[in-house]
């Protein structure tokens, strides 16, 4: 007989279920809290450059997101995103690509972007929206993104960007690129249908993505037990044939050799992998959030204890890799840097007004000329209600 | 009567209905011991239970199945889609099945008694996926009932009558007057028809027409015509689906002139309808075009949110101009 | 350490990937070919007049879809779909129900609507569109459905019936009935973001329903193996962390074992199913549709054999609860039926007028009351262009 | 010059399009092998391989971000809607998605090049699942661009450009018309621009404006007008976003009395957007109120399809009743 529905043939005689728990997939850990590997693991193989270039972006990053988290309080900006507890599953999986992997972020994965490259003054620029941001001051704070460096601008819809990431990998593979799409969602994100249509599309055409779930145990208010009820999300991998695999995500050699494996293997066979990256949302969702109504201090203090970043910086400076003095100075002085940077960047002017019609269209259609032409003889007439643009026009 | 802001009195038409009909079954993301990220479903987990008001995973598609599902039961599913940004995954479910539901089945099936709330608008510096006025896409789908209240005691009425209906009800909250816009609600069970358009002003010189957070703005507009020696009747359309056409044909009639403001794009917007319907059935009286003050058609942006919002002023000088004309 | 990420607290020192196919779930099989029971499995427990009302509700189903799609061929009607191969999936599912658990179905599950109890008048009607069709003639043909027998109308868009059946059995559950929902779709339909939506969601808030997914092979010309990589679609359970069984759905003895456990699991726990029956969709997906264009003969031959009707009637026969030629007086009679009603329904006025605006809305809102009356208006000044509704009106 | 009909000629422009620019690629539901449910895609999987003409898993959603990806990395994918009906599980992904792609990122990445092709409108007992004129919920999405062509020349040369266009683009083609619509096509590689509306025949008394299937409808009334001695200008709009404001001023400031048909129901149409800017540029010329002749405000029919669409008579009659006003 055929099998045209493309499913196992053996049989059974007597009705049994599968258990909706009958796949349990352990977690990948290799770095112990106190900075050594667990017994039985091994570290990858990182040369200390690649291994300090990924520190010192998860040290910028929780810099970055202190002082901009203030700066929101101070209302110098209207929103901000942390990633606390989450820096070594963005960092440690961005350091396993090479630099034109294509990634495509959810709004939590400033590391990546920092890895990548993304300058202070250019988180500033977006933050701030004035006119050198790349986004030309179009989208709320954290929606990054750059070509050059090969990071897709983020877009608030969630979840929109997992069969995007499908769909850019598989013309990637038909270009003959040797590159993958890391696409990055969060286990909120994953309940979203574009989560299944994606998965399935990457698996069936065979579009090398690394699909990496940042689970972190919280969407909002809503804790992952009220957002799926099977195993983490990496059991669903076996629903569309595909490789998965869990790692402790403020693990950084765990993630990055997990990423790099799976990069390995998308690389040689186009297939997608699935990664899902346990760790802990430490901050609040965002500066709009206050998690104290939803969940206690207590077990915040006990997942506080599971810092990415210390155990990592044990790590290096073991391996004689940093010295601890300097880097603490050079953390102070980043602090200055940002604060600076912060400074320049809230002054600079806001986008012109013809920005507020360009690249709605690659040329402006003839409707939006009349638009803009009608609203700038308004704002002539009323140039005290437009302050941001009357000056220039 | 109580003081109250618009979520408050949200929170509180909530409260009733659950109260009233153990039908009455809210949920959404983040509605349950939150109470949404906004707060309008504030302690109702408390009060009736994880049952009746729960958080459901992050899947807008899913709600509105899920709430169609209920809804076709029997029940009296109450959804919060948490920006009206993200009511798109859900649109198949609601433009294919909810509004479709009744007619399909030959009356054997209806989701009466289904209403998605949702929070609209812009003017908090969200951007154009915090601040989209999504209305007119709904207003193209025979079956759907599309609501926008403006203040807190209109919010109430309209909110229970939404619940009450025994069509399916899409219900525009704006979101930038939850906590800004306040006033005297009555404590008790009330409900204001849909359908149904309000003079707020009597007028002679212009018909200035608008829905939700825009009446204020047009409540500005109208007051420097006014110091201009200008007559404006303000009509609140309450109802964009289905829309009240008589009362605003009666007062174009009257005025010979009609503005209509809305925060959407031009193009395509329910401003449209609005001005095809009212130059066909006024066509003889009108004295000037009819005038639309809307959104630019473009994303709603950002750092310009203040040089692309249909304001007060680009109001006023289409009130002028209409006079003028 | 809390577990807030609802996943797995194992660990691994070694990267390791969980295959793509890490769970392979069996396919319950009960009934030979041959009409014996298979060496250790045993039939369920069936009184004869249930069995026999299977038998005859999947035997009226191959008659009705024999003459409909004759009549589609002779333009009497304007579209058909047949269910050829799959009438003991819907009909043994059926089966294992209460008469008041909703039937949410796809299009090809006439069986199940039979057996129900829905009547060869009420299939032509709905059929001929005609004004005492239940749906007032609205929808294309078999788009079935009927509220006394708790079966939902069908509704063409794929997959939308899913979360539709979770909030369904919800409301089931919230207002103390013992009854399930049971919703049916194709392997395609499957693919759908519905699909996720539904079966997450009813497995977070314990809906009791059992998802039958009839896996048939192709969606239209789409092969499965160009829907999915996984095992199936039952392996999509352990994502859910919902129980799954696999059966043959030629099998009606399985296919009614495994609904009847299903059954009970879900009223006993509120927890939802899914189901997949593993079939052959024999004819063409439509009438509309011709698969010469993209399958074989031979394939198509091979899967004619696996009868659901023959096997189970052997097995009646040899029970001694059927009688071998009563049974084929029975059917020749039943075509005669069949053709008498046909004639019958395609003589029946189309509904009136005033049904095409009515059950927009519960009433009908003012501007359709103005365009009902402008559109009288225009049919009396043209009555012969309009001759269904101007001679009523 | 070869004698095709609208499917040969979609089908010959996906085959130049292909021929052309190895980035173009078809998918679908059914697109492969198959060649669609329609047949529009046929014998460009053999043609072209299954790399760059294939079936999809059955997700209208996962097909339009799967093309958003695609054209996000600079190549142009023809996705295929089996029918417009199921367009909206699809639409966060294209209003949200595909049509602020290049706003969003400040013109860092776009999805010009995307092109959604997908059949509509009713005529094929379809009910209301097979007979779907989406466009005006597209219309209001600024960023798209959203064409319909009326026969198989137009259609070959709109999708030509389509495809080649900087902007994604909504291609709905009249499914009606697929094999109906007959006629000379030349058989290279041709584009006619979007945005530009097309005066198919001029007249004086009156102007009527349509496209897609409805022009033939359009055709057959202003015969019956002509008949009674009306002059009427004919206007394909062909591109409804952007639309071709300035050509259909121009007649109506000749003819001074416009009359909109299309299959989508009147509220919230299109032509509601048409009729809103008409009337506002054209307000002193114009001697009648602009009429519309559409669908009623209910899902499409099956059984009394006849009686609900917008045909030859109703367009006729408003016609005459615009000449006679
Ligand atoms: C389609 C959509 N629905 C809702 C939201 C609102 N929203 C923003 S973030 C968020 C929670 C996301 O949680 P998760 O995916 O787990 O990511 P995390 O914030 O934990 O990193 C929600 C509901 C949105 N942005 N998009
Ligand atoms: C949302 C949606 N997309 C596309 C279609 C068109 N369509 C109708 S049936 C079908 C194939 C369904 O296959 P499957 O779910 O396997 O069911 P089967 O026909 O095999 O029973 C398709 C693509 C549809 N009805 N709805
Ligand atoms: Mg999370
Ligand atoms: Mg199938």
């Amino acid at each position: 007989m055929t099998n045209p529905n493309n499913a196992t043939i053996s049989t059974v005689h007597t009705a049994d279920f599968t258990s909706g728990h009958a796949l349990q997939i352990p977690t990948l850990r290799i770095l112990q809290d106190d900075g050594t590997i667990y017994p039985g693991a091994t570290a990858p193989d990182l040369d200390q450059e690649t291994a300090l270039k990924m520190y010192h972006s998860m040290s910028f990053i929780r810099v970055l997101d202190e002082r901009m988290l203030a700066a929101q309080r101070q209302g110098r900006i209207s929103f901000y995103m942390q990633c606390l507890g989450e820096e070594a599953a963005t960092v440690g999986s961005a350091a396993a690509l090479d630099d034109k992997d294509m990634i495509m972020a959810q709004y939590r994965e400033q590391g990546a972007l920092r890895y990548r490259g993304f300058s202070l003054e250019q988180f500033m620029n977006q933050l701030f929206s004035n006119e050198k941001d790349l986004g030309k001051g179009r989208q709320m704070p954290v929606h990054y993104g750059s070509k050059d460096i090969y990071y897709m601008t983020i877009s608030s819809p969630l979840g929109t960007q997992i069969p995007q990431a499908a769909g850019y990998a598989y013309a990637q593979k038909l270009r003959g690129l040797s590159n993958v799409t890391i696409c990055y969602f969060g286990e909120g994100a994953a309940s979203e249908g574009d989560f299944h249509a994606g998965l399935n599309m990457a698996a069936v055409h065979k579009a090398p993505v690394l699909f990496f779930c940042r689970n972190n145990g919280y969407a909002i208010s809503t804790p992952a037990n009220e957002q799926f009820k099977g195993d983490g999300i990496a059991c669903r991998g076996v629903g569309y044939g595909m490789k998965a695999i869990r790692m402790d995500g403020a693990d950084i050699l765990a993630v990055y050799q997990a990423t790099k494996m799976a990069r390995d293997h998308a690389i040689a066979t186009n297939e997608p992998v699935l990664l899902e990256s346990i760790a802990y949302r430490l901050g609040a969702h965002s500066s709009s959030d206050d998690p104290s109504g939803y969940r206690s201090k207590e077990e915040e203090e006990q997942w506080r204890k599971n810092d990415p970043i210390s155990r990592y910086r044990l790590w290096l400076i073991a391996k004689g890799w940093l010295d601890d003095a300097a880097d603490k100075a050079q953390i102070e002085a980043l602090r200055g840097e940002i604060l600076d940077a912060l400074k320049v960047a809230e002054k600079v002017a806001k986008p012109g007004i013809e920005h507020l019609i360009s690249d709605v269209y690659a040329e402006p259609i003839p409707e939006l000329e009349r638009q803009l032409a009608e609203l700038k003889q308004h704002i002539r007439k009323y140039p005290d209600a437009y302050p941001i643009t009357s000056g220039r026009m | 009567m109580a003081k109250m802001n618009m979520l408050q009195a949200i929170n509180n038409a909530l409260d009733l209905a659950m109260a009233k009909d153990s039908t009455v079954v809210c949920f959404g993301e983040d509605v349950g011991h939150f109470g949404g990220v906004f707060r309008a479903t504030s302690k109702l987990q408390e009060k009736y239970g994880k049952d009746r008001c729960f958080n459901t995973p992050l899947t807008e598609q899913g709600i509105a199945g899920f709430a169609n599902g209920m809804a076709a039961q029997g029940m009296k599913p109450v959804a919060e889609i948490q920006f009206a940004d993200y009511i798109f995954p859900a649109f198949d479910q609601i433009v294919n099945e909810t509004a479709k539901f009744r007619y399909r089945s030959g009356n054997e099936f209806n989701v009466g008694g289904l209403v998605f709330r949702t929070p609209y608008g812009g003017g908090i510096a969200g951007g154009h996926y915090h601040s989209q006025s999504p209305e007119a896409y709904f207003a193209h789908t025979p079956g759907l009932k599309v609501i926008v209240p403006r203040d807190p005691y209109q919010a109430k009425g309209l909110l229970l009558a939404s619940i009450a209906s025994e069509d399916p009800v899409i219900f525009f909250e704006p979101k930038k007057l939850y906590r800004a816009s306040t006033g005297e609600v009555p404590e008790e069970y009330y409900e204001i028809p849909l359908g149904v358009a309000e003079v707020m002003q009597e007028g002679k010189d212009v018909t200035v027409l608008a829905w939700g957070a825009q009446i204020e703005i047009c409540q500005k507009a109208i007051e420097m015509a006014a110091a201009k020696g200008i007559s404006c009747e303000l009509i609140d359309l309450r109802s964009i689906l289905p829309w009240d056409v008589d009362t605003v044909v009666k007062s174009v009639l009257k005025t010979g002139r009609l503005v209509i403001n809305h925060e959407a794009p031009l193009t395509g917007g329910f401003a449209g309808e609005i001005a095809a319907t009212i130059q066909q059935r006024c066509f003889l009286h009108l004295e000037s075009p009819i005038a639309r003050v809307c959104g630019l058609d473009t994303p709603y942006p950002l750092a310009l949110e203040r040089e692309y919002v249909a304001d007060h002023l680009k109001t006023f000088e289409a009130i002028v101009a209409s006079v003028q004309f």
